[in-house]
């Protein structure tokens, strides 16, 4: 049975496609410098055509937003801080979501992401309800842009239709289009050559993306600082997206559910 | 009429009975006809045995074996990775392939009731309505010419309310 | 419960063994030998109580050794086997008895006895008092008892040496008033003492039966009750809280069910031995064992589907705690535990009773019986040690799993001692109740009759409302 | 059993054969209402397609609502079914006559309902079939079987289609009955249809052993469906409260419960409908009450541990969850009305012998159970979205919508349709058990009493 060989020690899952794997995406996020701008949500938004989040949208309570900054208060005796996290698909190795889909149109992809295929998903939605950082968003409605705004769209990025799950792909887009000009340029990718929008876009230089299995990367000498961890990390999910602590007097220990 | 036969109706289940055995005594094989259910032999007729469990062991292995195929076939002939699982995942496979055992089981067993109470039956052959209408009871006897005589005259002395002759 | 027709078996022609047609023959056959159950009995009981003293024996090294509560894992599973088979083995008779099954009456008194063993697990229970952890940091269903210290009071030993009081004295009240018509048989042929002080001045008024009837029906469901809810603080106190994390809801309920399974079989087993050694030849028929085998054959379905279930939402579900648990009890060193216990209460049971012929004799339900008996046993071994070889029960996750415990020279002592121990008590009880219901015997000797109908011979079961 | 009358087989086919023989007014007016609202309920799920998924109530994170609700209520009335027909035909329980059919009926109707629910309730229905069956040949990807919103299909593809058969193959002889019993095309029909069955004691035994070997091998699929949809639920490691190993035996033991009670519910209204006092008698609710008791209890020990252990860990989701649950409006209303109309209710009043035999005390509390299981299981799947993680930013609430409550509505309807046109197509009540029933009938005479007896083959 395939479940024999479960390791002792689970929290870091068995590479399930070590052989073809190049390139494991990852981002770090530096909760340290994070002021909860909102920069990198507008700046996904305008990237990945993602449909207008109105005010009756927002009372619905159906907002697309692939990358959000989950706003929480912490109380320590008198005074009670805000504090924030931005939170987007965090591109588990073992995500939930992708076993449960009954169509294939989730699965994970040889560079560590976690993909939707938006024209085999049928909307069971049992995606989102597995997913435990509520970052699959679907469309509720058919997604329309005033005409003003139509030119705005991206033509790298499909434009989704109603009925369909939809979350942040790290800009597969921009990655893809990295390794067209490195294999133009007859070289291999260097880091810093993929940049998501919403890294792009940080004023505080929170974001930063890159390779983690290139051992001098950017993320992966941030992955190595004390204050790194992962989101629910008590659900063996794996993320690939990292945490680094905010330095603070009432902060505390890094561990799960900070929330409090 | 396909069969040659005779056709004796029964208002009573004892009389249906002695001259069912009656009938034994005189070594002539007869089939009993009823509305309902009686408990077997109460006519002294005797039932010839049946194979009805061979058949949901031999659905059960034929859905197994097809559920085995189209749960591990799919699984491989796409191999995509979904978190973290095995592209051979055994717990889901079982289940499915539960299910599809169960199928073939269930549906071998409809067709082994049909098949062994020898239905469908094109022609109803020597029948009559007043069997399930009035609950009578008809004893039937396929044979000769030579041999339906004497049995008709048995089935008269125990009480027969009516002969059908085909 | 009734049996099917013969025409749904293969067997076609099997020999009917009739039961006693008259009240007095069962009279004469049952209590005439009370003193006597069968033959060369005080042998048995000798040996019996010789083992019972290796328990002893058992349980001084076990105290000498001294160490926390990882060494006394083997001694858990020895309490949890013993509670749930003799706890389950009353609720054969309490269910069957409920679904105005015939074919239970030879087995109801077998299956009550069982619950004097009760006091035996009682007393087993408090040397553990003083080992089990206290139920600060822990997980435990005394909600408070994590979160404010030593809140409720005593919890959570006080509340299980609860429940177990509660179960034994169930048990002994349900077995008593199940046997008050037959202590005042025995009564009357002249044995003074308890038994004549128990069976209350019965005299058998019509009033009498009704209210004793009414009665019955209240102690199983009273014991019922005991019994499995029992299972909840049982299973959560000295099973799952030794596990970190370990959240698994369907356990309790999957205690008590094997513990049914278990305890049926014990009660098969029983039959068995009656009907060969202690000559109950004629009430004790395959009638009993047949129907015992099909109630045997759903709790192994169920047995196997409740581990399934909680195996499958582990393994989906991925967390490290749970894949570790799996380990810890499936996978790790405690595999080969777990793999013979699904063949002994699964397969073996399953495919036994698949075939016809098997299910309807004798001895094929007592070898299955047998075989489940023994896979309980290590089924238990398995869930108690290897929780209990968890050295620290607090925190919120699992994640190291323990290296296994051997077992030593005293948890062989104690495994066969107790269980030794046990089987003395039964079979004192055994003479003291007597070994079969004799006043349900009679009963059966006017409610079934066997007919001539029609051309052939057909039961007839009277169904009193 | 004091109440059995000796009846011939002719009384036995004019008393149930007349609902198929003859059709009173009130059944074309009931086809007509029940018709309108079925159509009510499709319009609503045209509409939902036309628009889009957003006419619904559903938002992030409860993704699943009433529909899907509604689709695991069926789903469990649908085990009562054969359930309970399966087992009493085992057990060779006596009372079984009269509701094996109606049982297993409405496994088949309530089943076939449940099954367009998830479809329906998908964003893109029209594109479904790739998910169903696996067909995909062309691009060569097929449904993972990985996902338990495929092991759903099979199972209840499997239920389905044993349900269904098992009903025709018991209904064989009662189709050769009304062969002899009507002229005229009905009369070709119901040949064709019965396959030229004469009732000799071959095909008796084999209707005997179809019956008990189609109960043994449909029990076990019974069980693993529900337990299936249990599982769409307890795989879900991020929701709390759905996460719980319990889930697989009780949802089934609830949908035993609900069905159970549904099969109470549809014999009350046969007795009344069709004036079938001298076969489904009151000795009957009596014992399906008894069983009831049992039943529920179980069920709500399996409630007890799931609750319980839900808080096990005490860790801050699961709190938040459970306060939910029991605490904050409308949940807490909704919990109460639960356990009041599940259990707290009907059981302690079906204690008494006397109104077990009273058949409106027992239909409506049947009705009460089936309020509170179809509760059941939205508080088991709303809450538990509404506070699925500790985001506490996150959580949301549900409100349904006209279109879903529609089509909720609807479902009911298109239930009530199809038993109803069956009842008119063919005997609900199975004559030919009857009719054993009357030839099996025995007594013992003890001393001056005699008691009800039931003659088995030795």
């Amino acid at each position: 049975m395939s479940e024999a060989r479960v390791p002792s020690q689970p929290a870091t899952p068995p590479d399930p496609q070590p052989a073809r794997r190049r390139h494991k995406w990852t981002m770090v996020v530096d909760l340290d410098r994070c002021t909860g701008c909102q920069a990198c949500v507008v700046a996904c938004q305008a990237e990945n055509n993602i449909p207008l989040n109105t005010e009756a949208i927002y009372l619905q309570y159906r907002v697309i937003e692939w990358i959000r900054i989950e706003r929480y208060w912490e109380k320590h005796g008198e005074e009670v801080r805000a504090r924030y996290i931005p939170l987007l698909c965090q591109q588990c190795d073992n995500a939930p979501c992708e076993p449960v889909c009954p169509v294939y149109a989730t699965y994970h992809n040889v560079e560590g992401l976690n993909v939707q295929v938006y024209n085999r998903c049928v909307g069971t939605r049992y995606c989102a309800n597995n997913c435990p950082y509520h970052a699959r968003f679907f469309n509720f409605w058919q997604p329309v842009w005033p005409s003003t705004l139509e030119n705005q769209l991206n033509p790298d990025v499909t434009v989704r239709w109603r009925g369909i799950m939809e979350k942040c792909t790290f800009c597969i887009q921009r990655i893809r289009r990295a390794q067209r000009e490195a294999a133009q340029e007859g070289r291999s990718l260097q880091d810093g050559d993929v940049v998501p929008a919403c890294v792009q876009a940080c004023p505080t230089d929170a974001l930063s993306f890159g390779d983690i299995l290139d051992p001098n990367s950017r993320v992966s000498r941030l992955a190595k600082d004390k204050r790194a961890y992962t989101v629910l990390k008590e659900l063996g999910t794996g993320p690939n997206v990292i945490y680094l602590a905010k330095v603070d007097p009432y902060a505390p220990a890094p561990k799960k559910h900070d929330h409090h | 009429m396909a069969e040659r036969g005779v056709l004796g109706l029964f208002t009573s289940a004892e009389a249906a009975a002695s001259a069912g055995a009656a009938l034994r005594e005189a070594g002539v094989e007869f089939e009993v006809l009823t509305g309902s259910p009686y408990p077997e032999g109460a006519f002294g007729e005797h039932t010839p045995p049946h194979r009805l469990y061979v058949f949901p062991l031999v659905g059960a292995l034929c859905g197994f074996s097809v559920a085995i195929l189209l749960t591990a076939g799919t699984q491989l002939a796409y191999p995509l990775v979904t978190g973290g699982k095995p592209v051979l995942s055994i717990p889901p496979m079982a289940i499915i392939t539960y299910e599809g055992t169960m199928l073939g089981a269930i549906l071998f067993t409809v067709l082994g009731v049909l098949f062994e109470s020898r239905l469908p039956r094109p022609l109803l052959g020597l029948y009559d309505k007043r069997i399930t209408l009035e609950g009578w009871i008809g004893i039937l006897v396929r044979g000769e010419e030579g041999l339906l005589g004497p049995v008709e005259r048995i089935l008269r002395e125990h009480g027969a309310v009516e002969i059908k002759r085909g | 419960m009734h049996p099917l027709p013969r025409s749904t078996t293969t067997t076609r022609d099997h020999p009917v063994e009739e039961y006693p047609t008259s009240p007095r023959e069962v009279a004469e056959d049952i209590v005439g030998r009370a003193e006597a159950p069968w033959p060369r009995w005080r042998w048995l009981v000798l040996a019996l109580g010789a083992l019972f003293l290796l328990g002893v024996v058992g349980l001084a090294l076990r105290v000498g050794q001294g160490g926390d509560h990882t060494r006394w894992g083997y001694y858990a599973a020895l309490l949890g086997f013993l509670y749930t088979v003799a706890g389950g083995a009353p609720i054969v008779s309490v269910a069957t008895r409920m679904a105005k099954a015939h074919w239970r009456r030879p087995l109801a008194r077998i299956a009550e006895v069982y619950a004097v063993v009760g006091v035996l697990t009682l007393l087993l229970f408090i040397p553990l008092m003083g080992v089990i952890p206290p139920a600060e940091g822990r997980n435990t269903i005394w909600i408070v008892g994590g979160v404010r210290q030593g809140w409720p009071p005593g919890a959570p030993v006080a509340y299980d040496l609860l429940t177990l009081v509660m179960v034994a004295l169930g048990g002994l009240a349900l077995l008593w008033i199940a046997a008050i018509p037959d202590l005042a048989a025995l009564r009357d042929r002249g044995r003074g003492g308890l038994t004549a002080l128990l069976s209350l001045g019965w005299r058998g008024t019509l009033r009498q039966w009704q209210v004793h009837r009414a009665a019955l029906g209240v102690a199983g469901g009273l014991y019922f009750i005991a019994y499995v809810g029992g299972c909840i603080p049982f299973a959560s106190d000295l099973v799952l809280s030794f596990v970190p994390g370990w959240k698994d809801s369907i356990f309790p309920a999957y205690y008590a069910l094997s513990g049914l399974q278990a305890g049926l079989a014990a009660v098969v087993v029983t039959a068995f031995f009656l009907r060969t050694v202690g000559g109950y030849r004629r009430y004790i028929h395959v009638d009993q064992f047949w129907g015992a085998a099909k109630l045997l054959l759903a709790l192994s379905l169920l047995w196997a589907y409740f581990h399934w279930s909680a195996f499958l939402t582990f393994w989906y579900g991925r967390t490290p705690t749970g894949q570790n648990l799996q380990v810890l009890l499936y996978f790790g060193p405690y595999r080969p535990l777990f793999i013979a216990s699904l063949f002994l209460n699964w397969l073996i049971p399953l495919f036994a009773f698949l075939i016809g012929p098997v299910r309807r004799s004798v001895l094929g339900p007592t070898l299955v019986s047998f075989s489940i008996l023994v896979g309980a046993l290590l089924d238990r071994i398995r869930l108690h040690v290897a929780t209990w070889s968890v050295p620290d029960p607090r925190g919120h996750t699992f994640e190291a799993v323990p290296p296994p415990v051997p077992l030593g020279v005293a948890d062989g002592l104690l495994l066969v001692g107790g269980i030794g121990g046990a089987l003395l008590l039964y079979v004192l009880a055994l003479r003291f109740f007597l070994p079969m219901s004799a006043w349900e015997m009679k009963e059966l000797t006017y409610l079934r009759v066997v007919r001539p109908f029609l051309k052939t011979r057909a039961v007839v079961l009277g169904k009193p409302e | 059993m004091q109440e059995r009358r000796d009846l011939s087989d002719r009384q036995i086919n004019r008393d149930l054969l007349w609902p198929v023989l003859y059709t009173p007014l009130w059944f074309w007016v009931a086809v007509l209402a029940l018709g309108l609202v079925v159509s009510a309920g499709a319009g609503a799920a045209a509409w939902w397609m036309n628009k889009g998924p957003g006419v619904a109530g559903l938002n992030r994170p409860i993704m699943w609502g009433h529909l899907i609700v509604t689709f695991v209520f069926w789903v469990g009335i649908s085990h009562a079914g054969v359930m309970l027909s399966a087992i009493l035909r085992l057990t060779q329980a006596e009372w079984r006559r009269p509701m094996v059919r109606a049982a297993e009926v409405l496994t088949v109707f309530s089943l076939a309902t449940a099954a367009l629910f998830p479809l329906l309730h998908s964003g893109r229905p029209w594109r479904t079939l790739y998910w169903v069956f696996p067909y995909d040949f062309s691009r060569g990807i097929w449904p993972n079987v990985r996902s338990p919103l495929v092991w759903d299909p099979s199972a209840i593809f499997t239920y389905l289609t044993g349900s269904a058969l098992f009903v025709f193959v018991t209904l064989l002889p009662d189709l050769a009955a009304l062969r002899d019993r009507t002229t005229g095309i009905p009369h070709r029909i119901y040949s064709l249809l019965a396959l030229g069955w004469r009732g000799t004691p071959r095909q008796w035994r084999l209707q005997a052993l179809a019956g008990i070997l189609l109960s043994a091998l449909i029990l076990p699929v019974f069980v693993s469906v529900h337990s299936i949809v249990s599982w769409d639920f307890g795989m879900a490691v991020s929701v709390e409260g759905w996460h719980a190993t319990v889930f697989a035996p009780y949802f089934v033991i609830g949908a035993v419960h609900s069905g159970v009670a549904a099969v109470v519910t549809l014999m009350a209204l046969m007795r009344w409908l069709f004036r079938w006092e001298d076969y489904i008698r009151s000795e009957h609710f009596d014992a399906i009450g008894r069983l009831l008791i049992v039943v529920a209890t179980a069920w709500f020990f399996f409630f007890a541990l799931e609750f319980l252990f839900g808080l096990y860990l005490r860790e801050p989701q699961e709190v938040a969850l459970r306060q939910a649950q029991v605490f904050e409006w409308p949940y807490n209303l909704l919990m109460i009305l639960f356990l009041l109309t599940a259990y707290f209710i009907p059981v302690p009043l079906w204690l008494f012998r006397k109104v077990r035999r009273n058949v409106a005390l027992m239909f409506w509390t049947s009705v009460l159970v089936n309020v509170g299981m179809w509760l059941e299981r939205f508080l088991i799947i709303v809450p538990g979205l509404a506070r699925k993680q500790i985001f506490t930013f996150e959580w949301s609430v549900y409100r349904p919508s006209p279109i879903e409550i529609l089509m909720v509505t609807a479902s009911f309807a298109l239930v009530a349709l199809g038993i109803l046109v069956f009842a008119k197509v063919f005997p609900l009540v199975p004559v030919n058990e009857a009719k054993e029933g009357q030839v099996l009938k025995a007594e013992i005479r003890v001393g001056r009493r005699t008691v009800p007896a039931i003659v088995r083959e030795q």
